[in-house]
């Protein structure tokens, strides 16, 4: 047989390449040269000297055309005449940024000024996409900003720290507590007798009962419409009606916010770090967590909660089935335009049950004409149909929900600076003074962020006083505003969109209705939101932690999902405490108790910084 | 008339039924699509079993249409298959028929050096810095190098170009054809069923791959239709269209989306079943 | 061994093509009764229907006097040997032949010692592990005639079983089921379509055109006497000439008068009765042309020779004349192409049927 | 020598011929495999790929090292396995039950309908089955009929999403499956089925064996062509369909390999990615060897 066949030659090719592989480890290790690190001492930024920026950043709705950014939009030549920049934007939609900005970079093409998340943050640091930036800098060139990041989440510097080098500036959104508001079918609670909204566990299960029990959905149609239906069919909207939930939910974002309102009763959150006497806890291995899960339970096995809620998405089935009049309780709102009555949510809320209604009498015989003239005549039970839930009293007297919060509107984003600026460093100042005086300059900040008074925006009076209404009907989130550079919703744009800056509170209250303030301070009590320590950026811990931290997330979004439907019985809840310890839980705690050591650290060099400058402010 | 035995009858009415319902599992799940894809705000969440959409509704479709990105995925897609598969069955027939000659040099090592591409590849990161220094990022030539010649392909159409008898090679030779025009004249027209089955297997593998769509391309305008469905339905972004349909359920919008792109397929349906129906030899693929 | 009986057995297909029309037989027990006929003269259907592998449209089929019509098969205990043998690729001999007892859950040894002895007769035995491509085709033909024996069914048959063989290995193989038909004096029903196997193996025939039985007899009377012309001309290689003419009564006796010659033929008057008329053609076998006149009633044919055909001991001559003959003589060479010949023809060789409805008329 | 020339001469054609292929294949196959090497360095794009240093078999340690890719590689085999083991038999049960239908416009009938899943990408299938398997979907609905009144999570409970996902895989592939094995089906001489019945044997047994036994090519080609696909596991279906409910037990190495290459961690990636070429590799070799050393010679891949 011949020795040397194709075979041979093969595997001894292969074979010399794993010797050389293995045998030169180190081979060509010396030459690669450490990033050059910027000497900030000696480097000016010349008002009049013209820069370029090359920036990348997520878009609201890049996806619908008229959202894409103008050559000329309104916000985008405002900053560049007023701080004689060009500033070419490469939006991209927000559900692909973190893949498409990766393989952007992958491909070589760095931008000035991107937007990265600390996990993204960090691998660019290891690839020298971007550059280090001392806080020293930040806080001379602009100080307000970070002692607005001090203010409002000082945990959010640590984030972009690599081996004690800082890489990022924070983004902030203004008052960045959202707190979980509910809303209940104000029509159901009226047909089975409450006139007001429930306060406590106890009333909250009551109310729950009955609308399993007495058909809410259908006697709300009787009430409206019964006297023009006779016996007959007044039995038949009985028999058809759907079978009724209280409410469902969606177990893959529990984190953001399912059952807060519940938990918070037991004076507890499941997914959320808090101080108790000095040291750090978890919450969902807290005894509060228990007995919420038990009641959760018994709701379960009574038929409260709809089946889907392990599956459904909060921003699909969950409000579809609500909207479908399948469930009559849900908390999950945060915004005050999601429940103002001239809001989008409400209003359609009105529209789909005015249809259902029509399709109900059509189908009991009413002649179209007939169907409509009765609709005409209820139209004011269209209005509204949500009335605003208070955070409901538990059994040992707590109320509380989960304040969604977290620094930076990109939930933990920082602004970066890629490797590009290295040739001018100027434009990192550039940028920190851009950021530093549109905090400080109100006009321009409003100019950015809602647009020209009149031209994009206008006051008109409404009942709660004068308020800043954009041109289209009230709450319509056109994306034409994002085509001008501004944020796609008049209603929660407290910040710029072209740069993210936030709007101090005294800005706030003088420019957005009253309402909102009065939500705000309504369900945003100190002693009832429950923030989390971290925000939500506790994927900024170490490495090898925060993929333990997001593991060991979905094991407890499981269990406790196993314990409410009762595939697990609450007995197993203390080796289920046990298992989540051994597994992770433990290991996590010393990562977080070491990195909150860090944030505070880190927190006090920011502090003796701003402190240097702040009597020399510029 | 031969008595069957008992139990081959039963046998029979058993093995119906159960084929039936098998193909009953086969259709239904597009029917739901389409039932959920009809029926309106109201039916289409409140789940469960149906066969019939209880009311016709289409707004659904109203709003995936809304959608710009639809229609040039469509394009793209067509596109895509009308251009990549005739090109790739011709390569596909081009590569084969060396290594089905006998007495090419190197006959075996080159089988090899085709067959090792279907077994290892460099992984997703090579190609793309391999993609972006030729300049294929983000254009649609993409769509043509994939898949061109998948080793698969080349084995089949080797082994059929084996099955033709050795005459007519001989026959053609004694006339003074040359290998081009044996190729062209002889062989091609000769394995018309392969070549078919063969654009059959490219056109399935072009229309629905989604995937280089998805890495390879940054601007949404060059995604292909499974690209555009896949965002949709998979990446939950119809909520994009929170601005006009307002309320729409989710399971009517991903319904409406699935029936869109399925669609063509359908008309793409009865020219597969004709040529896949005739089958083809996979057995003894050795040459 | 048992006999078979088809009682007026039809077969019409679905798209009512008539494969077998009204057909009566009867094999005794241990005879060996050849079917033959055209291709698609519907004797494999027949062959089919008795193996249960076809139902029939009317009729009955008995097997030791017990209809067999709805059994499947398995029970009817008949064994088939098919053409192109339906060997399992995928078994070995040994695994071939014993399949059906296997399937009978007969225990080992009893199978073992049935398959060996079936090898013998055959000599087989060294065969017995080897698959079925590596045997010659008539070691396989061998293997089928070995998974029929095995199994010591009432009836054996045989579907055109040698014409997938060369010619020598054909008379080979003859020979053998000549040799196992008297060793085993089993029931025996051969389709083919081969003459000269029927000839040969047949101890009757039936010959068969378009799903009709044309004659039951023995190999030599349906040689000599054919019922029609089919029959006369079907059997017997080169075919019997058929000289058209007419019949002549001159008192008691008959002549025969063509163009080509004309001869005094002894008919039994009853038979013929008035048909007189009616045209008739006279089958003569090529053998029964002789060169010479042996007496004295024979009567002679002039014609050309077209074509000499030596097959050594013997030699066929294709003669032009009004008609083309053909005759069979020992092999000499003193003819050559075109030259002149006398052939003589005996009155007893002549079988005379009626031109239109091709009878046969007898005359004994 | 002439006539020798002329036959080299008429070869060079060939390989001229053959000559585009080789370049399409050293381009996007050849090159793009040197890429592999990222795997042995300490890859940082600003430096290349040449360029990075070498760090030898470190990724490789920490691929093993770490628990998170041996719980990715326990996914994949489990899932693989499972699939290779059903969705090889399948199709030939399905085959022959379908070859056991006499009537032959409901064979056809059944057979086209049976290859329409087939056509549709795993996007589509994907979005149909999140919807049909949802736990208020008509799956359960159905069940409900029957009696099982509990809804079962089939997508977010990890044995019953395995289970999902194994049965919709054998449901795609059943169709096409079916095609090829009727194709070997249709090449059995009749006769062999009409001795067999005289020898006895009733419909079950003829499929046993007469039917099953001409099917093994084609089951032996088809096993490895499954082995080389062996840990690939089904990326289209998984990436379409699986939860964050279920990436404990549903994270493939391909799913894997694509999140790390989101976080720019190529060279883990690439390691995880060469693991599973190199593991192709050896399969098709190992599985070719002995289905040919099975089938004395006749059998194999090439």
């Amino acid at each position: 047989m011949r020795l040397i066949t194709y075979k041979t030659t093969t595997i001894a090719i292969v074979l010399i390449l794993f010797w050389v592989i293995l045998k030169f480890p180190t081979w060509n290790k010396e030459n690669i040269e450490p990033v050059q690190i910027i000497d900030w001492s000696n480097v000016k930024d010349d008002p009049n000297e013209h820069l370029e920026f090359e920036l990348i950043m997520p878009g609201d709705a890049v996806d619908s055309p008229d959202a894409l950014l103008n050559e000329d939009a309104y916000a985008k030549r405002l900053l560049e005449e007023h701080f004689n920049v060009t500033l070419n934007y490469k939006m991209v939609d927000p559900a692909t940024y973190e893949r498409k900005a990766a393989l952007v970079k992958a491909s070589g093409f760095i931008h000035d000024v991107l937007i990265e998340e600390t996990s993204m943050l960090k691998s660019s640091v290891k690839h020298g996409f971007i550059v280090p930036i001392p806080f020293e800098v930040i806080c001379k060139y602009a100080p307000s900003y970070a002692r607005i990041v001090q203010e409002w989440g000082n945990y959010g510097w640590q984030g972009s720290v690599v081996d004690g080098v800082n890489y990022g500036i924070p983004l902030i959104i203004a008052d960045a507590r959202y707190p979980k508001v509910g809303i209940w079918r104000k029509d159901w609670l009226h047909a089975i007798g409450f006139d007001r909204v429930p306060d406590s566990m106890e009333e909250y299960e009551k109310v729950f009962k009955l609308f399993k029990t007495s058909k809410p959905d259908a006697k709300s149609f009787l009430l409206a419409f019964g006297h023009e239906l006779d016996a007959e069919q007044q039995q038949k909207v009985l028999d058809e009606s759907n079978p009724v939930w209280a409410m469902s939910g969606d177990v893959i974002n529990w984190r953001a916010g399912m059952f807060t309102e519940i938990f918070g009763a037991f004076n507890v959150q499941p997914f959320n770090w808090v101080l108790r006497d000095g040291e750090i806890a978890w919450g969902g291995t807290q005894e509060g967590s228990r007995k919420a899960v038990e009641l959760l339970h018994s709701w379960y096995k009574a038929g409260f909660i709809h089946p889907d809620f392990v599956t459904d998405e909060w921003m699909g089935e969950v409000l579809s089935k609500l909207y479908a009049g399948v469930t009559g309780y849900l908390a999950h709102w945060s915004l005050y335009s999601e429940l103002h009555p001239q809001g989008e949510r409400v209003q359609t809320m009105g529209r789909l049950q005015r249809n259902r209604d029509r399709e109900l009498l059509l189908r009991l015989g009413k002649s179209k004409l007939e169907a409509d003239s009765l609709l005409e005549n209820q139209s004011q039970r269209y209005v509204n149909l949500w009335s605003p839930a208070t955070v409901p009293r538990g059994p040992d007297g707590y109320r509380g929900h989960r304040l969604y919060g977290a620094v930076g509107g990109f939930s933990g984003g920082y602004y970066a600076f890629g490797n590009t600026v290295i040739e001018k460093p100027q434009k990192v100042l550039r940028w920190l003074r851009m950021m530093e005086t549109i905090m400080n300059d109100e006009n321009l900040l409003i100019n950015i962020s809602m647009g020209k008074e009149n031209l994009h925006w206008e006051w008109r009076d409404s009942e709660l006083g004068p308020e800043p209404v954009g041109k289209e009907p009230f709450g319509t989130m056109s994306y034409k505003r994002n085509a001008e550079g501004l944020g796609w919703s008049l209603w929660h744009q407290e910040y710029g969109y072209l740069v993210q800056v936030p709007m101090k509170e005294f800005i706030v209250k003088r420019y957005f209705p009253p309402g909102k303030i009065e939500f705000r301070k309504r369900f945003t009590p100190s002693e009832w939101g429950d923030e989390c320590l971290f925000g939500d950026t506790e994927s900024n811990a170490p490495n090898h932690i925060s993929s333990l931290i997001k593991r060991m997330n979905l094991y407890q979004q499981t269990k406790l999902t196993e314990f409410i439907v009762g595939d697990l019985d609450i007995s197993e809840w203390d080796n289920y405490v046990r298992e989540y310890n051994m597994l992770g839980g433990d290991e996590i705690l010393i990562g977080m108790q070491q990195y909150y050591k860090e944030i505070l650290e880190t927190a006090d060099r920011v502090n003796s910084n701003i402190s240097i400058f702040e009597h020399k402010s510029l | 008339m031969i008595k069957e035995s008992f139990s081959s009858r039963l046998f029979d009415v058993v093995n119906i039924l159960l084929l039936l319902i098998l193909s009953f599992t086969m259709f239904y799940p597009f029917l739901y699509c389409l039932v959920l894809s009809l029926s309106s705000e109201a039916y289409a969440s409140q789940g469960g079993f149906f066969l019939y959409p209880r009311s016709f509704d289409l707004t659904a479709y109203e709003a995936v249409f809304s959608k710009p990105h639809l229609l040039t995925g469509l394009m793209n897609s067509i596109l895509r298959v009308l251009i990549s598969v005739p090109i790739s069955v011709f390569f596909t027939a081009l590569c084969a028929y060396p290594l089905s000659r006998n007495e090419t040099p190197y006959r075996r090592p080159l089988f090899l050096f085709v067959l090792f591409t279907m077994l290892f590849s460099g992984g997703m990161v090579p190609i793309y810095l391999l993609y972006h220094n030729i300049g294929l990022l983000d254009n649609r030539l993409v769509y043509l190098v994939q898949g061109l010649m998948l080793a698969f392909n080349v084995i089949l159409v080797r082994n059929y170009f084996q099955n033709i008898p050795e005459s007519m090679h001989q026959a053609a030779m004694i006339d003074g054809a040359s290998e081009w025009y044996i190729f062209f004249r002889i062989y091609l027209p000769l394995s018309r069923p392969i070549l078919a089955t063969i654009a059959m297997f490219q056109t399935i593998f072009h229309w629905n791959a989604w995937f280089d769509a998805m890495i390879y391309m940054t601007s949404d305008t060059k995604v292909v239709l499974q690209g555009f469905l896949q965002r949709i339905v998979i990446q939950q972004e119809w909520q994009q269209l929170r601005d006009i349909y307002v309320g729409l359920p989710p399971e009517s919008i991903k319904a409406a989306t699935v029936i869109i792109t399925v669609v063509p397929i359908l008309f793409v349906f009865p020219f597969v079943l004709r040529h896949f129906s005739k089958g083809i030899m996979l057995g003894g693929l050795k040459e | 061994m048992s006999d078979l009986v088809l009682k007026n057995v039809s077969k019409v297909f679905n798209n009512n093509v008539t494969a077998v029309r009204d057909f009566n037989l009867e094999v005794q027990s241990g005879e060996f009764m050849v079917l033959v006929g055209p291709s698609g003269c519907g004797k494999s259907t027949t062959l089919a229907m008795i193996a249960g592998l076809e139902d029939l449209t009317s009729g009955e089929i008995l097997i030791d006097g017990a209809t067999v019509n709805t059994l499947p098969p398995k029970d009817r205990d008949i064994a088939m040997v098919f053409q192109n043998y339906a060997l399992y690729p995928h078994m070995t001999v040994y695994d071939n032949m014993s399949f059906s007892l296997k399937l009978r859950h007969w225990e080992k040894s009893k199978i073992d010692k049935r398959v060996k002895e079936a090898a013998d007769i055959l000599e087989m035995s060294d065969y017995l592990d080897r698959f079925p491509k590596a045997l010659s085709g008539g070691q396989r033909q061998r293997v089928a005639l070995g998974r029929a024996i095995v199994r010591k069914p009432k009836v054996f048959l045989f579907d055109e079983p040698l014409s997938n063989l060369d010619a020598k290995m054909r008379t080979v193989m003859r020979l053998e089921l000549k040799k196992l038909h008297d060793r085993l004096g089993a029931t025996m029903v051969y389709v083919t379509h081969d003459q000269t196997e029927a000839m040969t193996l047949g101890d009757h025939i039936c010959v068969m055109n378009d799903g009709e039985l044309q004659q039951m007899d023995t190999p030599l009377e349906i040689y000599n006497n054919p019922k029609n012309i089919f029959v006369g001309s079907f059997i017997g290689s080169p075919q019997m000439n058929l000289i058209d003419g007419r019949l002549e009564a001159d008192s008691d006796n008959y002549e025969f008068i063509s163009e080509l010659f004309s001869i005094k033929i002894k008919i039994n008057k009853n038979t013929i009765g008035d048909d007189i008329t009616r045209d008739v053609k006279a089958g003569i076998r090529p053998e029964h042309l002789f060169r010479k006149q042996q007496g004295e009633n024979d009567s002679k044919i002039t014609g050309r020779i077209a074509i000499i055909e030596p097959f050594g001991s013997e030699t066929f001559i294709y003669v032009e004349s009004q008609q083309q003959l053909v005759a069979r003589v020992k092999a000499d060479n003193t003819y050559s192409a075109s030259d002149e010949i006398e052939l003589w023809v005996k009155p007893e060789h002549i079988n005379l049927f009626y031109a239109d409805s091709g009878l046969a008329i007898f005359s004994k | 020598m002439v006539q020798n020339t002329s036959q080299y001469q008429k070869n060079k054609v060939l390989l001229y011929m053959f000559l585009p292929c080789a370049v399409y294949y050293f381009i996007f196959d050849y090159i793009p495999m040197g890429g592999v090497i990222i795997a042995f360095k300490d890859y940082s794009i600003r430096d290349g790929i040449l360029g990075s240093p070498w760090i030898g078999m470190g990724h490789f340690d920490t691929l093993f090292g770490g628990s998170e890719f041996l719980l990715v590689l326990r996914n994949t085999l489990m899932i693989s396995i499972i699939k290779i083991i059903c969705g090889f038999i399948a199709p030939v049960i399905f085959a022959l039950l379908l070859n056991e239908i006499r009537a032959g416009f409901l064979s056809r009938g059944i057979q086209s309908l049976s290859l329409l899943p087939y056509l549709f990408s795993w996007v589509i299938l994907a979005s149909i089955f999140r919807l049909t398997f949802s736990n208020s979907g008509p799956v359960n609905e159905m069940l409900s009929l029957i009696g099982v009144d509990k809804p079962v999570n089939w997508l977010s409970d990890d044995v019953w999403f395995i289970f999902v996902i194994v049965v919709t895989d054998i449901w795609k592939g059943l169709g096409i499956g079916a095609i090829i094995y009727l194709a070997s089906i249709a090449s059995i001489p009749l006769e062999l089925y009409k001795a067999a019945k005289i020898d006895g044997a009733n419909r079950f047994q003829q499929m046993l064996f007469i039917t099953l036994p001409q099917l093994k090519p084609t089951m032996i080609t088809l096993l490895i062509l499954s082995m080389g696909g062996f840990l690939s596991a089904g990326f289209d279906q998984i990436y379409n369909m699986y939860n964050p409910l279920v990436y404990d037990v549903a994270d493939i190495i391909d799913t894997y390999v694509l999140r790390m290459l989101t976080d720019l961690n190529f060279e883990i990636a690439t390691a995880a990615g060469m693991f599973k070429s190199v593991v192709a590799v050896i399969l098709i070799m190992i599985s070719n060897t002995i289905s040919k050393r099975l089938t004395n010679g006749e059998q194999g891949l090439y």
